[in-house]
């Protein structure tokens, strides 16, 4: 079994107002300097039965863009999957 | 285990069975005699409350359901409020959600269909959690009521360092049903089917023992409830798409199946087959099926050849609908599972769990008075958040849904919501725990005369209301005190409006983190029908009158949470209150006003702003206002039964009061112009004061 | 005009916006997401809500629904669909109209009346329609966004204005690209905009007494 | 520099609603019994300056605690970092 984990954020050049909240906060606080570039999106995590990993991220991939679980207008996925015994995190 | 029940009633339990019951029979036992479900601290002087009228349809039994009223041509409103003031403390978007989904089934539980919603909320400040409740509160109830299309139409929103750890979340519903289509919560006859829909999980293990107890940090994991609007969406349009196809049906609460098929059997009994009950999770044992408290359920007592009917709507959906049990003759609650008697308790005993009266004693109030000047106290007052612009937070609310609500959030005191057959009503909930802090007797009778007068600002007779009362832990006689001396003055106050209560919820142990009970904080939603036409108030140029009679009354007060009491308590005097208030619906009638508001938090200063924020000035002789000469009274005294009405009339308004036998004064009037107040010709700039009125929580909370 | 008005589970405006095509005598009636036969009908609305909880993001497990290849079927026979709020985000989310409804620059959901421009007089909802229409939004996410702007200005039939009808950027309430409210697809006969033109057809609910949703709504009573 | 990334989903035990709907609505027609749990959550990733891997998942883990990113009572975080060299992901 494999966690394979989707995550959308907004492609670059397209505004990001929760990445720019967060980091407007940090900036107020003390760690302007040290923190640079914030970015917010969404996260879904699928178990999958798969045989490889291989396998597994490119039905991910599938979905996502089958489904349109992203935009492609807007958004870019990266597709991330690592080998799990019972599917905890 | 974890059990609430004292070492005396779990005697009564164990003489009354005659044998030591199981750990779940302890935990069902538990549940029902929880104070959330069996209202034992509380039932004995709730039974004073005037609870039939004219136009009552359905009152409550023992303020576990809603109650409904006659608004003509056969249609019925069904009114609840309630709070989930413990979950909302340590989970404010989920809390604040949850709390909307379950006043909605409890609407929808009667058969009617939910058309507004209102939302009460207090929190400490607009410190950093303050602001963090505050935020994720608002969100949680506008995720949740714009998710299923029910339009928040009006509310509260009050800041007092009393309520830092424990915020108040109130949400009252209204919805509407044909008067002979209600359905009942209770069955009457054995051999129905009991239907449950709805997926159960491991969610709120606990949770009406939890709101039965005070906040006592980590453990409360159990008790978190994460609100699935989608799943309450779909579980109101199927319910009312079979409501005619049910004999009885129930929302699942506190306490889960344990309370739902308990009370839904109402004395007789009911067989429950545990292993039939769709399951989220997989290995839940049966207790934990018994007493789960997952969200977006309702139980359904339905005749065995209406069940395949039920249950297709909620497959339309793909909604899990499934035949549990049955009622049964035999007065006793069995649940099996697989085979196996889980529980099996005779329903008396569940239904009858020993009332209390706990000693009261009235505590000694004390009050430090701090020197302040006018000015500064006009500054101060007319910077508290409690007066500020709420459109923060309702602007977050889809109040448009629906396509019915006449007078919106921020235009009035009051929403207007049309109703099915042509009607009007207006609803509004009023708190004041100012006052309530001073004198609880006073205040029960204040907010039931303030949500008079909110409804009669726009054109509203009040006929129905809710209550929701809101303590400390019982077990304190000063807590105790206070909360008898409120019903007492609620009901006082509703018998002489003849505005009947037709349901109610109670709260207790709401305490700070060392133990201090919150300000008392009884809180009062009420429904209102137009009396001909309702008024959606402008504010232009015009006279200022005043009706009613100004006292020296601050404490009790805005100005004596912040400046300390000074004269007399801010009393109610509910004649002068009725009798202004209708005044003021026959000048609405006669178009005799453009603008009116009732006088409360803030006095008359507080009442300025919504009129200075406009873009005009305001002009008062002080001289003319009636009763006191003293100026802080003037301008901040909360004595009842006032109303400021803007109009080009003054005439009308002094004759009129003078037959009704109430007074009226002009006592200044309204120009075009920049925020100032002329206080006899003296001008106070208030642009600052205006501006920060018009920003401050979008500023302070974006 | 034979009027499907679309309800996915989640979807809380179908009775406003059939009782506001009433108003304009179109044959309207509600239709579940599984019941639709797109051969029935001669225009489809898709109203507001909140389809499927809008979970993941508005409107997109609508976009996958059956319903949805119906509605694509018919905006491909040129009959007229038209996408209120969550309806706009799921057809944008469908592909059937182009771009992306990204969450609003402040993070929240908004109610607010808005004014709006009327930017394309070459579709049927809008031949002949007045200059400047009053509308409410009411959503958490209705930022329009496409990376060409021009483009954007090319589709767009509504754009968030003044009173007086200039496109400024004060009155912008989400942050959308050229201050866009509603596009068509080239073609004129798909629509989507985030005002909600069913509650602006009763005076009595409008700040004005203006009644200008119908003014969009009036093409299903043809 | 470092990207560190900050997960934020349900614990485990807690519902999670929207991972659900995703799941029932969306795969299962086509590809139940190849995927099982389906659970989503919110994506954050900052570029910090630090010394090291460990100060800076430590001073996400700070930031996402003091600024309320999260809600202890329901949600658990992940956090993880690589090293990177201009901070595109
Ligand atoms: N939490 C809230 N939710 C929705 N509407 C609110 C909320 N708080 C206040 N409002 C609305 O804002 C307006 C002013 O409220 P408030 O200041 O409490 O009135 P009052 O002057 O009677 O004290 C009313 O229309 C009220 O319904
Ligand atoms: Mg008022």
């Amino acid at each position: 079994m494999y966690a394979v984990e989707l995550i959308i954020v907004n492609k670059d050049g397209v505004r990001d107002p929760e990445g720019e909240t967060i980091k407007r906060f940090v900036i107020e606080e003390q760690y302007s300097g040290i923190i640079g570039e914030v970015k917010a999106g969404k996260y879904v995590r699928f178990l999958v039965e798969a045989k490889s990993k291989d396998e597994a991220e490119s039905l991910v991939k599938r979905i996502a863009e089958e489904k349109r679980l992203f935009n492609p207008i807007v958004h870019k996925i990266i597709v991330r999957s690592e080998r799990v015994e019972d599917g905890s995190p | 285990m974890m059990l609430t029940l004292s070492s005396k009633e779990m005697e009564l339990v164990r003489s009354t069975l005659d044998r030591e019951p199981n750990e779940a029979e302890w935990k069902v036992v538990d549940a029902l005699w929880s104070e959330h479900c069996s209202y034992k601290s509380s039932k004995t002087f709730l039974r004073s409350l005037p609870t039939t009228g004219q136009g009552v349809i359905m009152s409550v039994e023992d303020w576990q359901d809603a109650g409904a009223v006659d608004v003509g041509d056969g249609w019925a409103l069904v009114l609840k409020v309630e709070s989930h003031n413990h979950p909302s403390a340590v989970d404010p978007y989920n809390g604040a959600a949850t709390g909307v989904g379950g006043i909605l089934r409890d609407i929808i539980s009667k058969g009617a269909r939910p058309i507004a919603l209102l939302d009460m909320i207090r929190v400490g400040g607009l410190d950093a959690k303050g602001k963090w409740l505050l935020k994720n509160i608002i969100a949680g109830i506008a995720s949740y009521g714009n998710s299923v299309g029910v339009p928040v139409v009006g509310g509260e929103l009050s800041f007092d360092p009393t309520y830092t750890d424990n915020p108040l979340v109130d949400v009252a519903c209204v919805g509407v049903v044909k008067a002979s289509e209600i359905v009942p919560s209770v069955v009457r006859t054995p051999g129905l089917k009991l239907v449950l829909v709805g997926f159960t999980g491991l969610d709120g293990i606990g949770g009406a023992s939890f709101a039965s107890r005070k906040l006592s940090g980590m453990d409360e994991i159990g008790a978190v409830q994460i609100a699935d609007p989608f799943a309450g969406k779909i579980l109101i349009d199927a319910t009312l798409e079979v409501r005619g196809k049910v004999e009885a049906m129930k929302d699942l609460g506190g306490g889960g199946l344990a309370v739902a098929v308990t009370e839904m059997a109402n004395g007789l009994g009911a067989r429950v087959q545990l292993e039939r009950v769709p399951l989220r999770v997989k290995g839940m044992s049966p207790e934990e099926i018994i007493i789960s408290e997952t969200q977006e359920r309702m139980l359904f007592a339905v005749k065995s050849e209406n069940v395949q009917e039920v249950c297709r709507a909620f497959e339309d959906y793909n909604y899990p609908c499934e035949v549990i049990g049955e009622i049964v003759s035999e007065p006793r609650i069995t649940f099996t599972y697989e085979g196996k008697v889980v529980v099996d308790l005779p329903s008396q005993l569940l239904l009858s769990p020993p009332l209390f009266v706990w000693p009261m004693n009235r505590k000694v109030r004390t009050e430090e008075v701090k020197e302040v000047s006018v000015r500064e106290a006009l500054s101060t007052i007319l910077l508290h958040p409690d007066l500020g612009n709420k459109e923060w937070a309702y602007s977050q609310f889809d109040y448009e849904v629906g396509v019915s609500t006449l007078v919106k959030p921020g235009q009035a005191d009051s929403a207007v919501i049309e109703l099915p057959n042509g009607r009007q009503i207006a609803v509004k909930g009023d708190a004041n725990q100012d006052l309530c802090e001073v004198d609880a007797y006073e205040c029960g009778k204040a907010i039931v005369a303030e949500a008079f007068r909110n409804l009669a600002s726009v054109g509203a007779r009040g006929i129905a209301a809710v209550d929701h009362l809101q303590f400390g832990d019982p077990r304190k006689p000063e807590v105790y005190q206070d909360f008898v001396d409120s019903i007492r003055g609620i009901s006082e106050a509703a018998k002489f409006f003849s505005v009947p209560i037709v349901g109610g919820k109670v709260s207790f142990h709401n305490e700070d983190k060392n133990g201090n009970p919150i300000k008392p904080t009884p809180l009062i939603v009420m429904a209102g029908l137009v009396e001909g036409k309702y008024l959606k108030p402008r504010v232009e140029e015009g006279w200022l009158v005043l009706l009613g009679i100004t006292r020296n009354e601050l404490r009790g007060t805005l100005f004596s949470r912040l400046f300390g009491g000074r004269g007399e308590v801010a009393r109610a005097r509910l004649m002068e209150d009725l009798l202004a208030s209708e005044l003021i619906i026959k000048a609405i009638n006669e178009s005799k006003l453009t603008w009116n508001k009732d006088i409360n938090k803030g006095g008359l200063a507080g009442s300025l702003l919504p009129i200075l924020a406009s873009g005009h000035a305001v002009h008062i002789n002080t001289k003319a206002v009636i009763g006191t000469r003293d100026l802080l009274s003037i301008l901040f005294s909360e004595s009842g039964g006032r109303f400021l009405v803007l109009t080009d009339d003054p005439h009308w308004f002094h004759i009129q009061a003078s037959r009704k036998g109430i007074v009226a004064s002009t006592i200044g009037k309204v120009t075009k112009g920049k925020a100032s107040l002329f206080l006899d010709d003296v001008e106070l700039p208030l642009e600052r004061e205006v501006e920060r009125y018009l920003n401050m929580l979008e500023e302070e909370l974006s | 005009m034979r009027t499907a008005v679309l309800k996915f589970p989640g979807t809380t405006c179908e009775e406003d916006v059939v009782k506001a095509l009433r108003l304009v005598k179109a044959e309207a009636e509600v239709v579940k997401f599984n019941s639709f036969d797109p051969d029935r009908y001669q225009g489809v609305v898709i109203p507001g809500g909140f389809s499927f909880g809008d979970y993941l993001r508005a409107g997109t497990i609508a976009a996958n629904s059956e319903a949805m290849k119906g509605v694509r079927e018919m905006a491909d026979q040129g009959k007229l669909v038209l996408g209120i709020c969550n309806g706009f985000q799921i057809l944008v989310e469908s592909g059937i109209l182009k771009g992306a409804l990204l969450p609003n620059l402040k993070l929240r959901f908004i109610t607010k009346w808005t004014y709006v421009r009327v930017s394309r007089k070459d579709t049927p909802f809008t031949r002949g329609i007045k200059d400047v229409l009053l509308m409410p939004i009411a959503h958490a996410e209705g930022r329009y966004y496409l990376e060409d702007e021009e483009e954007a200005r090319e589709l767009a039939v509504f754009q968030y204005s003044n009173p007086s009808g200039l496109v400024v950027e004060e009155v912008n309430p989400n942050g959308s690209v050229q201050n866009v409210a509603g596009i068509a697809n080239q073609a004129g006969n798909v629509i989507g905009l985030m005002p909600h033109p069913e509650r602006a057809s009763f005076s009595k609910l409008t700040p004005d007494g203006s009644t200008d949703g119908l003014e969009i709504l009036r093409v299903f009573g043809k």
